[in-house]
């Protein structure tokens, strides 16, 4: 069934990579007691695991093109994913069913499966709110890690030197990241594509080392210890009851945003952000302020990274400048562009699979970036649209029942 | 003066540093607008290449220069093989695909050759083989600039202008001027695109390389993650300097070398890294498009 | 007809790109419930002369007033922003079409509308009953507009869907929205078969007679003399002539300028 | 087709929460869980590695032995990237699989970060290498300990040094910007400028990973300091220290215990000759120590990495203390490591009241031959 031209050009492949990976695999050197090891062994791994790879990979693409074939003969249909999103029938159930498991998630799981997937529901808001800016309105920006940055300092400091709560510091530091957005957004957001990125990478970097050098502001690289968990009416609340605690406020943070954002989607100001991200100088001939438009996509960003900021800050009890690396953005944004920009639901698969995958390939030790950074190359490369493209929504009216066009690709 | 002097010559050996890299990802950015993230790595595992491959010479006790040629050699062979590799595996697929596609990809890579180097090497530091010997000629000026200092600036003029020459006048620099300025023509004139793009890929490759088994014969050590900071510092000089433009990512390295010098030198350390970013920032504000960049006119 | 108020009037408008005279001191008046065809060879700075009047590019000198037909206040629009032209009371449609792909005809349409609407953040997230009376009333005007361009039954359809003509004549129900007295229509009928074009000679008439002024560039000379009521000829970023069509059919300046072009075709 | 819809739904619904389910399974069984916490991938990941190694080869040695009052010790194994957040995650998990003492974690931000957790589930953690000053002694942190002396200690032996037996009056304190060495860094400044009897020229930091440190090496002469001390670990050590032998200056450069590494002298090579590096008390004939690392070589064919020896006399600690509370309980094991002495290759140990070796403290050694040997 496998055509020889195609074992040739596997061999082939698998004699490329023997090459590639000769002196890094193979060779391992020790200039001090001058030995020199070779590991042939691994170029033996090397070959054949190539081999076999490069043989599935065309069996692949093989029947790819054979079902796209099909495809085409028969009506196109729609993926799955996305066919549920579509369909009201099946998209509340599942809703209503991911509430209900959400919900009953800390009295089905342990703490620890509770504690990751808080951190996998901040990042499903920290995506969510960077949607806004990236997937929307289409403005690439590298540091959206600076405004979560910003609200977890605001908490710990504020709470630091004026001993304000939680539950006040929340909002002022989405507000205050908000502000900075704006701040940072005036001069900048003239600026096209890839320029705006390495602009707001830098930023990104400044504010970090502001936070890292400044140390009478910030006490430095040492970071700011014992943050207090939120409260609730002043009760005291335990360690793992603290967990669940966060998880259900964290939780509604999910809710509240995914509600937000989709009003949002469908608003004005949506579809002037959408207008924005397909053709700006259209846009503007159709009398959509530019700049005012992008400035309250990037602010509005910014002040839910500085939610999730103040969150982070008080489940870790400790912040300091060192999770706020530029690593920590290209993670938001791979969150976004994984599960397809501009999808909401596309964003919440997204996260879920980037924060909870390393968790659980924890099993792989010291393998586990080496398959995270494969995952991100091999889903993109089968996947260029993200996991579930965007939805637009359509409109009915009256009398015209026999509107055309009412599906959408 | 003489501090002067000093902080200049520190910041044009940075910025040649930079240069070698930058030029990468701006020949890369200019053919097929993408950020190549795991550019740096490229670098990263040139540096490691020419560390193996001097190492094992030495062993076996070739001379110094055989030394240094063939391992120079072979980072850029196999810096570039890698290269090649990535643009095949990682980018070309996804030529079609939305613009961030590709970005995250490159993350992606970055992430997964870091990772690869650190299990199949070490995580460790280790100490890089003193390649460039310290001239008797330069000793009295040692304390000023140093002979890997001026090996350094040597050499990346000599491949400034080598690589000058090389798209100027040969015809695969010519193949790739056109494809920069427009693919789809490019191919309606019998130019095969996905060659200009490996030799692209090739170009900055082992130009990376050479910067990788320069920087870390002058420092003297390499892990795993030395790629990453230079290669964000070397793509904000490209950027810097007008990204897509090669005399740009020259210029903007050596602005950006000689600011985190002289930041350091007369402000302070601590700072360095702001200033360069700062700088950035402005320049931008000022001159949206790098300050040697084409200002796009809008056709409409 | 010559009476009706100036609404917009040009004063030696120049334009320059390093060195290239793209436009050089072109004067022109219109007068409300006019439409006027600007023609000339390819390149002779007719879409450059559009981008000057809609802010995308700012002259090099020389002056663009536009007043509002109804209340009569007079603006000057150099160096506004085209967002800020648009809302006087100034819209367009571009060469090559430039609308939202991945939208819907209908949501192209409603974005024309943003500029006439006001809700914001809140709005959008209380979803009041000021904002959802308004976000009907945008739904419901950009669907009769639609209907105007003939659209009305592939509201829901992507734009990047549509036929050519389809599209073309998205782009001006789009530019309506925006409640233009003043509309610039770069190129309309491009790329249209005569039937599309008969239906488009038939829109622009009903556009004019329910008040909207028109600016049009065209090289579909038929459509030109049957529907302008004055021609604006320019070659080399100058006017070279303008009048009614028969004047301008007989100017031998604008024959030498199309020197080989059959005018009446 | 609708109804194979519907079931496709199911099917995913059913396998998502069996693979939610998987690492749940908590391993039973009556073992000793000794947890290892830190960087294990990632940029640190040097320094979060010896300590696995030490840990896996104790722990080799005691279930050889039969275990702990008849139970195996089991070991459980998390990274944490040195990421705060990233620790109280695994701090959590580590919880949750019942672990009893823990041995880490690497950083002093992480481990800020994990300890509340460990503390309200009543687990004691012992760290090889975070040296903050205020996990023990801000008395925040009762379930602590560390086998490591604090910075404060640190720093004291760095600046006696330098001004005492250096003789040096302009001293330049340098620093990595990190959480360690700055913290380090900022405490020897303060001593200096209290004890008056020498002065800071320059105070900085230097940016790690940057491709050159000539500018800062330049400024270094500038401040005519007769000493450099710098605070970080040794490959910010090693590239200032050639940079310095490049520029031919000659001054000393006293540094810490981050650079009292052998990792160094491997990195700096000659380079390397006559730097200062303070650190913990001489182990090179303690025979505990030079078995462990006999041991190490043994299994894993090459020298131990950074915190080594801190590390296994952690995890000796830790288990010396369960066999002698008879108990994994939390009071007891504290009073066991508070009373109980007992030999590792740091020396004979045993816990104050907040938390730190007695013991342990600092000399000063400097690279003699390739070698880091005692200054006397």
């Amino acid at each position: 069934m496998f055509p020889v031209k195609e074992l040739k050009r596997s061999a082939l492949i698998s004699l490329w990579f023997a090459f590639l990976t000769f002196p890094i695999l193979v060779v391992k050197v020790d200039p001090l007691e001058r030995i020199v090891q070779w590991r042939w062994s691994n170029m033996f791994y090397i070959a054949i695991g190539s081999f076999v790879l490069s043989i599935l990979a065309k069996v692949y693409m093989i029947r790819k093109e054979r079902r796209d074939a099909r495809k085409k003969e028969t009506a196109a249909t729609e993926p799955f994913a996305q066919r549920i999103i579509r369909e009201p029938r099946f998209l509340y159930p599942l809703a209503i069913a991911c509430l209900i498991f959400g919900v009953s998630f800390p009295f089905l799981f342990s703490v620890y499966q509770t504690n990751i997937m808080t951190t996998a529901l901040m990042y499903v808001v920290l995506g969510l709110g960077l949607n806004i800016v990236v997937g929307v309105a289409g403005l690439l920006d590298l540091g959206y890690v600076a405004f979560y940055a910003v609200g977890a300092y605001s908490y710990a400091l504020l709470n630091l030197h004026f001993d304000l709560g939680f539950w006040l510091v929340l909002p002022l530091g989405g507000l205050l990241a908000a502000f900075l957005g704006i701040l940072l957004g005036f001069p900048v957001l003239r600026l096209r594509g890839d320029y705006l990125a390495i602009v707001t990478l830098g930023f990104g970097e400044i504010i970090r080392l502001i936070l890292e050098n400044w140390s009478e502001f910030s006490q430095g690289p040492s970071g700011i210890a014992n943050i207090p968990r939120p409260g609730l009416f002043g009760i005291d609340i335990s360690f793992g009851g603290g967990i669940t605690y966060i998880y259900y406020l964290v939780l509604l943070l999910v809710i509240f945003t995914i509600f937000v954002v989709n009003r949002l989607q469908n608003s004005r100001l949506g579809r002037a952000w959408l207008a924005l991200r397909e053709d700006e100088i259209a846009c503007q001939a159709m009398g959509i302020d530019k700049t005012k438009t992008k400035l309250i996509a990037f602010s509005l960003g910014a002040f839910w990274a500085g939610l999730v900021g103040v969150i982070f800050a008080a489940k870790t009890t400790f912040v300091n400048p060192a999770s706020f690396t530029f690593l920590e953005s290209a993670i938001i944004l791979s969150i976004v562009v994984l599960g397809g920009m501009g999808s909401i639901v596309g964003v919440i698969i997204g996260a879920l699979i980037l924060i909870l995958l390393p968790e659980y390939l924890r099993a792989l030790s010291e393998y586990r970036m080496l398959a995270f950074g494969a995952v991100l190359v091999i889903m993109m490369v089968f996947k260029p649209n993200g996991i579930v493209s965007t939805v637009r929504r359509s409109y009915r009216f009256k009398g015209h029942a026999e509107i055309e066009g009412d599906s959408h690709e | 003066m003489d501090y002067f002097i000093e902080l200049f010559f520190s910041g044009l050996t940075r910025g040649s540093i930079y240069a070698l890299i930058a030029l990468g990802y701006t020949m890369v950015y200019g053919i097929i607008g993408l950020i190549n993230f795991a550019h740096g790595e490229i670098y990263m595992i040139g540096a490691f290449t020419a560390f193996i491959v001097a190492t094992v010479l030495s062993i076996y006790g070739f001379p110094l220069l055989a030394i240094v040629v063939i391992a120079g050699v072979a980072a850029a062979v196999w810096s570039s093989a890698y290269g090649v590799t990535i643009e095949r595996l990682a980018y070309r697929p996804l030529r079609q695909a939305p613009r961030l596609a590709p970005l995250i990809s490159a993350i992606g890579m970055s992430i997964f050759l870091q990772n690869y180097v650190l299990l199949a090497q070490t995580s460790d530091f280790i100490r890089f083989p003193e390649l460039i010997p310290e001239f008797a000629f330069m000793e009295p000026v040692a304390h000023i600039v140093g002979s890997s200092d001026m090996v350094i600036l040597v050499t990346t003029a000599i491949v400034m202008i080598g690589l000058t020459c090389l798209i100027k006048y040969t015809k695969i620099g010519k193949a790739m001027r056109a494809t920069a300025q427009d693919k789809t023509m490019a191919v309606l004139v019998g130019i095969n695109v996905d060659r200009v793009i490996s030799a692209t890929f090739v170009i900055g490759s082992a130009l990376a390389a050479i910067g990788g088994m320069l920087i870390a014969s002058h420092i003297g050590q390499i892990n795993f993650y030395i790629g990453f900071i230079a290669g964000i510092k070397a793509f904000t000089a490209a950027v810097l300097g007008g990204i897509g433009s090669i005399p740009g990512a020259v210029l903007g390295s050596m602005i950006l070398g000689l600011t985190e010098s002289f930041a350091t030198g007369y402000v302070s350390s601590d700072y360095e890294d702001v200033f360069a970013f700062s700088l950035l920032v402005l320049i931008l504000i000022f001159k949206p498009s790098g300050l040697l960049g084409k200002a796009e006119i809008q056709k409409v | 007809m010559n009476d009706a108020p100036v609404i917009l009037s040009v004063e030696g408008l120049s334009k320059n790109f390093g060195g290239i005279q793209a436009i050089d001191s072109v004067d022109l008046d219109i007068r409300k419930g006019e439409i006027v065809a600007l023609i000339g060879p390819n390149g002779a700075g007719k879409t450059t002369f559009f981008n000057c009047l809609t802010g995308i590019y700012t002259p090099s000198s020389g002056d663009v007033y536009l007043s509002n037909p109804e209340s009569g206040k007079k603006t000057r629009l150099n160096g506004k922003k085209p967002n800020k032209i648009t809302e006087i009371g100034m819209a367009r449609t571009f060469q090559n079409i430039r609308l939202f792909p991945t939208m819907s005809a209908l949501e192209n349409v409603m974005i024309g509308r943003h500029c006439r609407t006001n809700a914001l953040i809140l709005g959008a997230i209380f979803r009041g009953p000021a904002t959802r009376r308004e976000e009907e009333g945008i739904v419901d005007s950009s669907y009769q507009l639609l209907k105007k361009v003939g659209l009305h039954k592939q509201v829901n359809e992507q734009a990047r869907n549509l036929s050519y003509g389809a599209q073309r004549r998205l782009e001006i129900g789009r530019a309506l929205a925006t409640e233009p007295f003043l509309l610039l229509l770069d190129e309309p009928a491009a790329g249209m078969n005569p039937k599309e074009t008969e239906a488009l000679v038939a829109l622009i008439r009903q556009i004019c007679e329910e008040g909207h002024s028109i600016l049009l560039i065209e090289h579909d000379m038929k459509l030109v003399m049957s529907l302008s009521d004055r021609i604006v000829v320019m070659d080399y970023g100058k006017k070279i002539a303008q009048g009614t069509p028969e004047e301008v059919r007989s100017n031998p300046a604008v024959i030498k300028a199309y020197l080989g072009e059959d005018v009446d075709a | 087709m609708q109804s194979g819809l519907t079931k496709k739904l199911l099917v995913a619904a059913v396998s998502l929460s069996f693979a939610m389910a998987i690492p749940v399974a908590g391993m039973a069984g009556d073992t000793i869980k000794l947890g290892v916490a830190g960087a294990q991938s990632g940029d640190l990941a040097s320094y979060g590695l010896p300590t696995v190694k030490a840990a896996e080869l104790v722990v080799a040695q005691y279930n050889a032995k039969g275990g702990i009052n008849g139970k195996k010790v089991e070991l459980l194994i998390e990274d944490d990237v040195c990421k705060p957040e990233v620790a109280t995650n695994t701090a959590t998990k580590l919880v949750t699989d019942g672990v009893h003492v823990v041995l880490g974690h690497i950083c002093s931000g992480a481990t800020k970060a994990a300890l509340p957790i460990y503390k309200e589930a009543g687990v004691v953690v012992m760290s090889p290498s975070a040296t903050a000053v205020d996990l023990t002694k801000s008395g925040d942190y009762s379930n602590f300990f560390r086998t490591i002396a604090p910075d404060d200690a640190q720093a004291e032996a760095m600046v006696n040094f330098a001004i005492g037996k250096i003789g040096a009056k302009k001293i330049a304190v340098i620093h990595d910007k990190g959480d360690y060495g700055k913290g380090l860094a900022t405490i020897a400044k303060g001593m200096i400028e209290a004890g008056g009897k020498a002065e800071v020229t320059l105070f900085e930091g230097v940016t790690p990973g940057a491709v050159d440190y000539s500018a800062i090496v330049q400024k270094i002469r500038r401040s005519n300091a007769d000493a450099v001390l710098f605070g970080g670990y040794h490959p910010e050590a090693s590239k200032i220290v050639s940079m310095m032998k490049k520029k031919r200056m000659k001054i000393a450069f006293i540094s810490d215990d981050g650079v009292k590494d052998d990792t160094f002298i491997k990195v700096a090579g000659d380079k390397a000759e006559g730097v200062y590096a303070s650190g913990p008390n001489d182990n090179s004939t303690n025979p505990l120590a030079i078995a462990a690392i006999a041991a190490h070589k043994k299994a894993y064919g090459e020298d131990p990495g950074a915190f080594f020896e801190n590390a296994y006399s952690a995890a000796l600690a830790l288990l010396n203390a369960i066999e002698k509370a008879g108990s994994t309980d939390q009071a007891a094991i504290i009073k066991a490591l508070q009373t109980e002495s007992v030999d590792t290759p740091v020396g004979n140990i045993h816990f104050d009241a907040q938390g730190d070796a007695v013991g342990v403290g600092f000399v000063m050694y400097q690279v003699q031959n390739g070698k880091y040997v005692v200054v006397k």
